[in-house]
């Protein structure tokens, strides 16, 4: 059965699909959401003359070329009810308002589970003020603006900001969230997005809140970076808290290495760099798909293999077996595609 | 061996000679030449008249020559292959020796784009080591280069310039041996800031032995504030001012009396360095303070 | 009003694209003509576009890093500026033509740099030659 | 009137939503355009219905091109191909005219007609100029692929290819595999399947390892290369359809005096208690000198093992992505220490050695060690690789990849794929997410078993080339080269139809399929109201 | 090959003054490489000068050909059919290229659109150097392959003016001293020994101070018999 099921139309599952029509498989994807492209479906240009490498633009392209192919097809909000079938021979069933209700059921020889991650809810770490002190967004809410309009203000004043602090790995590298792992992508679009409002707003002043930087890419060397510009701070370290200062502005509090007493400074905007948490729905569709998830909810891949699961026939790609940017994404895409297509070869 | 100059005859006595330069006017009237002769006599054997220097016209050296020997001075002129082909060059030399002109200086001369004429056309039909070739023949055989034979051949006493402080270094003094060979009896080096690597230059020069063969007279030039210093420092091509030159114009109360003393205290240096046969002082726009560095170097006053 | 533009087929024609999905308004004077690559944009067509009467034409390529040419949209710059000099000369002006930098996602740019070009117009007052039409 | 046999296909959805606006005059206008034989609005051109109408309207008009005003060509062009071919025409004969996106949807309601008469008229005018593609063609591709590396990467490769099907060979420079020490497992179990995988692969029967050998050219086209190989007995030639690149990157924890570290185990019988991990530093090519997987691993075996030994790693950052981060904590918990430096740290004597630093959080630290070990990191010698295959190298000095198409692995050589490293973090499994994504890039070139070539690339036309070579320089994937008569050749395999020798060659003797001189002209003309 | 860059649009303009119907003519040879008057280039320059006359009312016609090789009578004859009526050619080939049409058409005007620059070769994609400056007399073999004749600003043939410094010409920085290359391609030769001798002075004749010079291959020449029997006009 020369055709493959791939669960989630966000970036890893676009370039599965794309992959494999290649090859001259035809697949179907099923996006639990209205529309292709995922997470980074929601993410903006960081851009301005020069390309700073933030892939966001591509994972678009990429679904627009998934809608442009027949070999694709795509089952928009619709999610996976039950798996029958054995491998080489799945049953998926899927249901949902794509379905107005009602249900259908694939005929799958592997299945690609690329269903994503989330990120975190800043609700949930309430000293950082999400939600309740004003001019506290979340990265994902700036890439929203960015998105958008291209603008960058301050949600209160509807103006450019004047300064800026990221505050790093909120709900990563946290116990205390059950997320003990590092999300890895939040430097990188930090780092990015930094750029983007240098490039609006050149006079604006920026501090980064961090604990490590993890970025790879020596063109990515956000020290080389800052040391090439006017007024960007590098604090190492772990904020306490965001409250209202008495401007009204968001003042964040925070201990900075080699002095112990705390600190306190008011910026006009915070920015809290999320990581990423299973997607909702991770647990109950690894039950359905009767594969493992590991402690921290993330579907679980096989020591010797990134790209398949716990069971035969079915494989993993993207940030559902752990955070991952855009391109390590895109290269779990095209891996698991091999696998699931090696899987189908040694089927027939 | 007889001199045919008062330079050659100084030079040839062993005795350190002396050179000076004057800057023929932009001017129809040769006053200001007979001011400077009057000015220096007595401060230099031979006294250099530059060739429309900086490619900007100005009086002619061999005109300025004469008017030099009216004087009662002996002029070194100096004679450029920018203006001047093969045949106004052997043209000019005959005329010069029948004035009785003895020494001339064989150079290639600046590049038009340095003076106020730019457009002009340059001529460089034989460069300066080719055009010492050619007055050699006209002295030593007699002959026009075409071959021609003269009924009276000049008498010349052949002067070349070097530059220790251009590159390559190592071929400077390659060049210097070629213009011996080519028929050069003295040299006028390029006015000298850095004695370091002078001496490196000269050093060379000896291991050629080329200090036998050529007479060297070092080039010397006062300079009268720091500005002038970096000009020559930033400006002139192949041009080297120590740093700390510039720094003891800049700080100095008088910068004038400064620069006279850097003079003097080079040329005391100069004698001092094996093979160095004569200065050569060139005061562009200052000659009159010549007669006073030549006295206060223990050289003059000139007999 | 006449502006032409000569899009790419990868960050500039998305861009447009994009602008469409999200309704986004700009004006009805700019006409598209789509290159596979920025790489493609030809001095000759520039010029021509202006003897045809266009009051302005800009070029619209991925962002610099970005082209999926490799460097088609440096090429692009390049005849651009060749372009804007004889522009100069002729005496029509620089400023009517220019080039931008989109990204398949910054449909938001569109109608800034429609307005940009209209701007200019108005400000450099009708190509003469569009009176022939 | 002239001879052109052109049909006029409007979507019903064209202008967005039915209704939107009228386009019954629209499809007036475009009937009454010159050489135009019919204008037809089709109900929703992507149902079955509505492509079935389409068909019967061409076929029954007699047309030999048409033009679909509709939606944006970057969505449906494979239904326009269908209903050409199945209209019995060249399933190329049709061009888009983009109403929705580009007029219907952006422009106010009143304006939206106006502009799309102007796009359909430009449309129109440039389908009128359309001829067959010069190139087309299906050629054979050679169903295997050449892997040349050393280690896992290139195993990793292998496997991917052969579990597919497609026959491998692997060019191995040395002697043999080299250990997998370079790479990083999480536990000793990942280290054994990778030494697994290692053995399979040499064992698989689709696979073939070429020892001692070395790769002197490579010629040929997609699909179709042949490389010289030079090993012990003489050069010979391989066919194969893609190459997949994989140079081996190393990264090491050495000692100070070059040795490897020991096995963590061994420490105390070697009587080292003692140890300093110090960061590669930016020779590293990682732009900054960090503590990386590799000497987190090796402290937290090492402290895991024996209790009580004293371990200090040594960086300006602790880079640990992803579940590393777990280890981090794991070996905190062991009581590794951890030192953010922003200064080189000093050594002195040796063995033991007094390691002095400065940490922000204690302040200056001199330590004493029986063992300082670097983290050493060295980038893949890619040179030789990047002149024998043609590939340009990126400020690390590894192969280059072109990455504005979220295609990892694909170079600007078609059929040529490279594995790149994100060095200092040789984890095993980004490195067989590296093997994977080249892997792939090379079955989709190669699986169908035949590829499609030619459509929009360019031409040369030999009488008018003056050889200046310009398209040669210019070329971004080396397509344009001096052929056998003396004039510039394009390659069609390579041509990536770009179209940017077009717009140099000073003699216009290149054109373009699809995006000629006289279409662009002829859609200005039409964009700017000028009659033919 | 002949380097040659276009004279400035408002020259250009200047010239065609009082003209009507023109003739813009390139050619496919080396100004087609040195991206001056190739076929492309005569499109550009034609529609420039289309938009000058539409926005001036200025009465030009223009049409465009390019020829093989500018230089040569039988392609130039292609031009004959759209030379009637023309009151101008601009020719935008070499010097060569305008004269030869000049000397075929002595009806029409013709104006030269470039500036014929020099004798060299493409440095890199975009960027032409002088190499050689056909003095008649070479001397490649006593210079490491140098030509000073046209790289040295003053074709000095001993070495080195005082103004070379740190291997620059003194007249400007950007230029390279031509005897500091070849200093260095002799002592990489090992034949700095060459450099000891002095070059004698120049003979110049053969060069353009010799006059206008002419090259003569006795046995391509055709004799006046074959000339008469081939039909060949004197």
């Amino acid at each position: 059965m020369k055709r493959v099921a791939v669960i989630g139309g966000g970036i890893a599952g676009l370039t599965a699909s794309l992959s494999l029509r290649e090859r001259g498989v035809t697949s179907v994807i099923i996006e639990r959401g209205m529309s292709l492209g995922g997470l980074c479906g929601e993410l903006g240009c960081k851009g301005d003359r020069t390309c700073v490498r933030c892939d966001a633009c591509l994972a678009r392209e990429k679904a627009t070329e998934v809608s442009s192919c027949p070999e694709i097809e795509s089952i928009k909000e619709a999610e996976v009810v039950s798996l029958t079938g054995a491998p080489g021979d799945f049953r998926v069933t899927v249901e949902g308002p794509g379905l107005n209700g009602g249900r259908r059921t694939v005929r799958a020889g592997a299945v690609i589970c690329a269903t994503g991650a989330e990120p975190f809810d800043a609700g949930l770490d309430r000293r950082l003020g999400h939600g309740e002190v004003q001019d506290v967004l979340t990265s994902m809410e700036l890439e929203r603006g960015m998105m958008s309009t291209g603008a960058i203000n301050v949600p209160s004043t509807g103006t450019p900001p004047r300064s800026v602090a990221f505050i790093q790995c909120v709900g990563s590298r946290d116990e205390r969230f059950h997320a003990p792992y590092c999300s890895g992508y939040c430097c990188k679009s930090s780092f990015k997005q930094a750029q983007a409002i240098r490039a609006k707003v050149p006079t604006c002043s920026l501090a980064f809140l961090f604990m490590d930087w993890r970025l790879y890419d020596p063109k990515e060397n956000v020290r080389l970076w800052a040391s090439g510009q006017e007024g960007v701070e590098m604090v190492r370290s772990r904020p306490s808290e965001v409250i209202v200062a008495e401007d009204g502005r968001p003042e964040v509090r925070f201990s900075s290495e080699g002095d112990a007493d705390v600190r306190s400074r008011a910026f006009d905007l915070v920015v809290l760099a999320l990581g990423l948490r299973p997607s909702s729905g991770a647990a109950q569709l690894a039950r359905i798909l009767g594969i493992e998830t590991d402690g921290c909810g993330f579907m679980r891949s096989l020591t010797e293999d990134p790209c398949s699961s716990t069971r035969a026939g079915i494989f993993l790609a993207g940030s559902c077996r752990g955070p991952k940017d855009i391109l390590e994404s895109a290269k779990e895409g095209a891996t698991a595609a091999s696998r699931a297509l090696a899987f189908l070869e040694v089927g027939e | 061996m007889r001199a045919r100059s008062n330079l050659e005859r100084v030079l040839l006595s062993g005795k350190f000679a002396v050179t000076a330069e004057i800057g023929p006017p932009k001017s129809a009237s040769a006053d200001k030449v007979r001011k400077n002769a009057r000015e220096m006599r007595g401060s230099a054997d031979a006294f250099n008249l530059t060739d429309n220097q900086t490619a900007m016209s100005r009086m002619s050296s061999v005109a300025c020559a004469v008017v030099l020997m009216q004087e009662g001075l002996e002029p070194v002129v100096q004679m450029t292959c920018r203006d001047r082909n093969r045949i106004a060059m052997q043209g000019d030399v005959l005329g010069a020796s029948a004035l009785g002109v003895r020494n001339i200086l064989c150079i290639s001369g600046d590049h038009q784009t340095f003076g106020n004429m730019k457009e002009a056309k340059n001529v460089f039909d034989v460069d300066s080591i080719q055009e010492l070739m050619i007055l050699r023949k006209m002295r030593d055989e007699g002959r026009l280069w075409s071959g021609d034979e003269l009924e009276v051949a000049p008498e010349l006493f052949l002067g070349a310039a070097a530059n220790p402080f251009a590159d390559p270094f190592e071929f400077r003094v390659a060049r210097l041996a070629k213009k011996a060979k080519a028929g050069a009896d003295f040299v006028q080096t390029q006015s000298i800031y850095d004695m370091e690597r002078f001496e490196r230059w000269m050093a060379l020069v000896r291991a050629r032995g080329l200090h036998e063969k050529v007479h060297i007279l070092a080039g010397v030039m006062p300079l009268k504030s720091h500005k002038v210093a970096l000009y020559m420092k930033n400006k002139v091509s192949g041009m080297i001012v120590p740093d700390e030159v510039v720094e003891r114009l800049k700080n100095a109360k008088d910068p004038k009396e400064e620069g006279v003393r850097i003079c003097v205290e080079q040329i005391e240096h100069l004698r001092t360095i094996e093979g160095v046969r004569g200065v050569h002082i060139m005061a562009v726009a200052w000659e009159e303070k010549v007669p006073e560095i030549v006295r206060r170097a223990g050289l003059g006053p000139r007999d | 009003m006449r502006v032409v533009g000569f899009i790419c087929g990868h960050g500039a024609e998305g861009a447009f694209d994009q602008a469409g999905e999200r309704r986004i308004q700009y004006s009805p004077d700019v006409m598209l003509i789509m290159m596979p690559c920025a790489g493609r944009v030809d001095v000759l067509h520039i010029l021509r576009a202006f003897r045809e009467g266009a009051d302005a034409a800009f070029v619209g390529c991925c962002l610099e890093g970005n082209c999926h040419h490799v460097y088609g949209n440096i090429e692009a710059r390049k005849r651009v500026e060749q372009a804007q000099g004889i522009l100069e000369s002729v005496g029509l002006g620089a400023r009517r033509l220019e080039i931008f930098h989109l990204a398949s996602n910054q449909a938001w740019k569109v109608p800034q740099l429609t307005e940009e070009m209209l701007s200019r117009v108005q400000e450099l007052g009708p190509n003469p030659l569009g009176a022939r039409a | 009137m002239s001879e052109d046999r052109i049909a006029v296909l409007i979507c019903s959805w064209g202008a967005g939503e039915p209704g939107a606006f009228d386009l019954e005059p629209l499809r007036s206008f475009a009937a009454s355009m010159d050489g135009v034989l019919t204008a037809q609005l089709i109900e929703r051109m992507c149902s079955e219905k509505g492509q079935k109408d389409a068909v019967k309207g061409l076929r029954e008009s007699g047309a030999d091109r048409f033009v679909v005003a509709a939606c944006s060509p970057k969505t449906k062009s494979w239904l326009h191909r269908s209903i050409a071919t199945a209209a019995g025409l060249h399933p190329l004969a049709f061009e888009v005219a983009n109403i929705r996106e580009g007029a219907a949807y952006v422009h106010a309601r009143d304006l939206g007609p106006r502009k799309s008469e102007v796009i359909i008229r430009m449309a129109v005018e440039k389908v009128r100029l359309w001829s067959e593609p010069p190139f087309e063609e299906e050629m054979p591709a050679c169903r295997s692929v050449a892997v040349v590396g050393e280690g896992l990467t290139a195993a990793l490769a292998a496997r991917d290819l052969a579990a597919q099907g497609l026959e491998t060979d692997i060019i191995v420079p040395g002697p043999g595999f080299a250990s997998p020490s370079s790479y990083i497992f999480i536990n000793r179990a990942q280290r054994e399947s990778a030494l697994k995988v290692m053995r399979e692969v040499a064992l698989h029967p689709l696979v073939r390892t070429h020892l001692h050998t070395k790769v002197r050219s490579c010629e040929g086209r997609p699909g179709d290369f042949e490389l010289i190989l030079e090993a012990e007995e003489g050069p010979r030639a391989l066919e194969c359809g893609a190459v997949v690149l994989a140079p081996e990157p190393c990264n090491e924890l050495r000692g100070l005096d070059g040795s490897l570290a020991p096995e963590a185990e061994d420490l105390i019988s070697l009587g080292m208690r003692r140890i300093v991990i110090l960061p590669g530093g930016p020779s590293s090519g990682t732009g900054c000198s960090c503590m990386t997987p590799r000497g987190l691993l090796y402290a937290l075996e090492a402290a895991s093992m024996t209790p009580g030994i004293e371990i200090r790693l040594l960086g300006r950052e602790l880079r640990a992505l992803g579940s590393m981060e777990e280890v981090q904590h794991g070996a905190q918990r062991r009581g590794v220490r951890f030192h953010r430096i922003e200064a080189e740290p000093s050594v002195r004597g040796q063995g033991p050695y007094t390691v002095e630093f400065h940490d922000p959080l204690v302040g200056a630290c001199s330590v004493p060690a029986d063992l300082v070990l670097v983290d050493s990191v060295t980038v893949p010698r890619a040179g030789e690789l990047a002149s024998v295959f043609r590939l340009p190298l990126d400020e690390k000095g590894e192969l280059m990849s072109i990455e504005s198409r979220l295609r990892p692995g694909e170079t600007v050589r078609r059929g040529i794929y490279v594995c790149r490293y994100r060095v200092g973090n040789m984890i095993y499994e980004d490195v067989a997410l590296e093997a994977g994504a080249a892997a792939s890039r090379a079955s989709e070139l190669l699986l169908r078993g035949a590829m499609e070539i030619g459509g929009t690339v360019a031409e040369v036309e030999a009488e008018k080339c003056s050889v200046c070579l310009g398209c040669v320089r210019l070329c971004p994937y080396s397509a344009a080269r001096i052929g056998e008569a003396g004039k510039a050749v394009i390659d069609v395999e390579l041509c990536q139809g770009c179209g940017s020798c077009v717009s140099l060659c000073p003699s216009k003797a290149i054109d373009i399929y699809q995006y000629g001189e006289a279409q662009i002209i002829a859609q200005e003309r039409a964009a700017l109201g000028r009659s033919r | 090959m002949i380097i040659a860059e276009q004279k400035p649009l408002e020259e250009i303009f200047k010239l065609l003054q009082g003209h009507e119907r023109i003739l813009v003519a390139g050619c496919r040879s080396c100004v087609a490489i040195c991206l001056a008057g190739g076929e492309k280039e005569v499109g550009v320059l034609a529609e420039a000068l289309r938009l000058r006359a539409a926005l001036a009312q200025l009465p030009w016609q223009v049409d465009e050909a390019t020829v093989e090789r500018q230089c040569e009578k039988e392609w130039v004859s292609e031009l004959a059919p759209l030379l009637k009526g023309k009151d101008a050619v601009l020719s935008i080939a070499c010097g060569v290229g305008a004269q030869t049409i000049q000397a075929m058409y002595p009806q029409v005007r013709v104006l030269p659109g470039l500036n014929t620059s020099n004798m060299g070769a493409p440095e890199e994609a975009g960027v032409f150097m002088e190499k050689c400056g056909g003095c008649g007399d070479c001397v490649l073999h006593l210079t490491g392959g140098i030509c000073p004749i046209v790289r040295c600003a003053k074709s000095l043939l001993n070495g080195p003016c005082g103004g070379s410094q740190d291997g620059k010409c003194e007249i400007s920085p950007e230029v390279p001293c031509a005897w500091d290359q070849i200093y260095r391609s002799l002592e990489g030769l090992g034949r700095l020994e060459l450099l000891e001798e002095p070059i004698p002075p120049k003979n110049w004749m053969p060069s353009r101070s010799g006059g206008p010079r002419k090259v003569v291959r006795p046995e391509a020449v055709m004799t006046e018999e074959q000339k008469r029997q081939k039909g060949v006009r004197p």
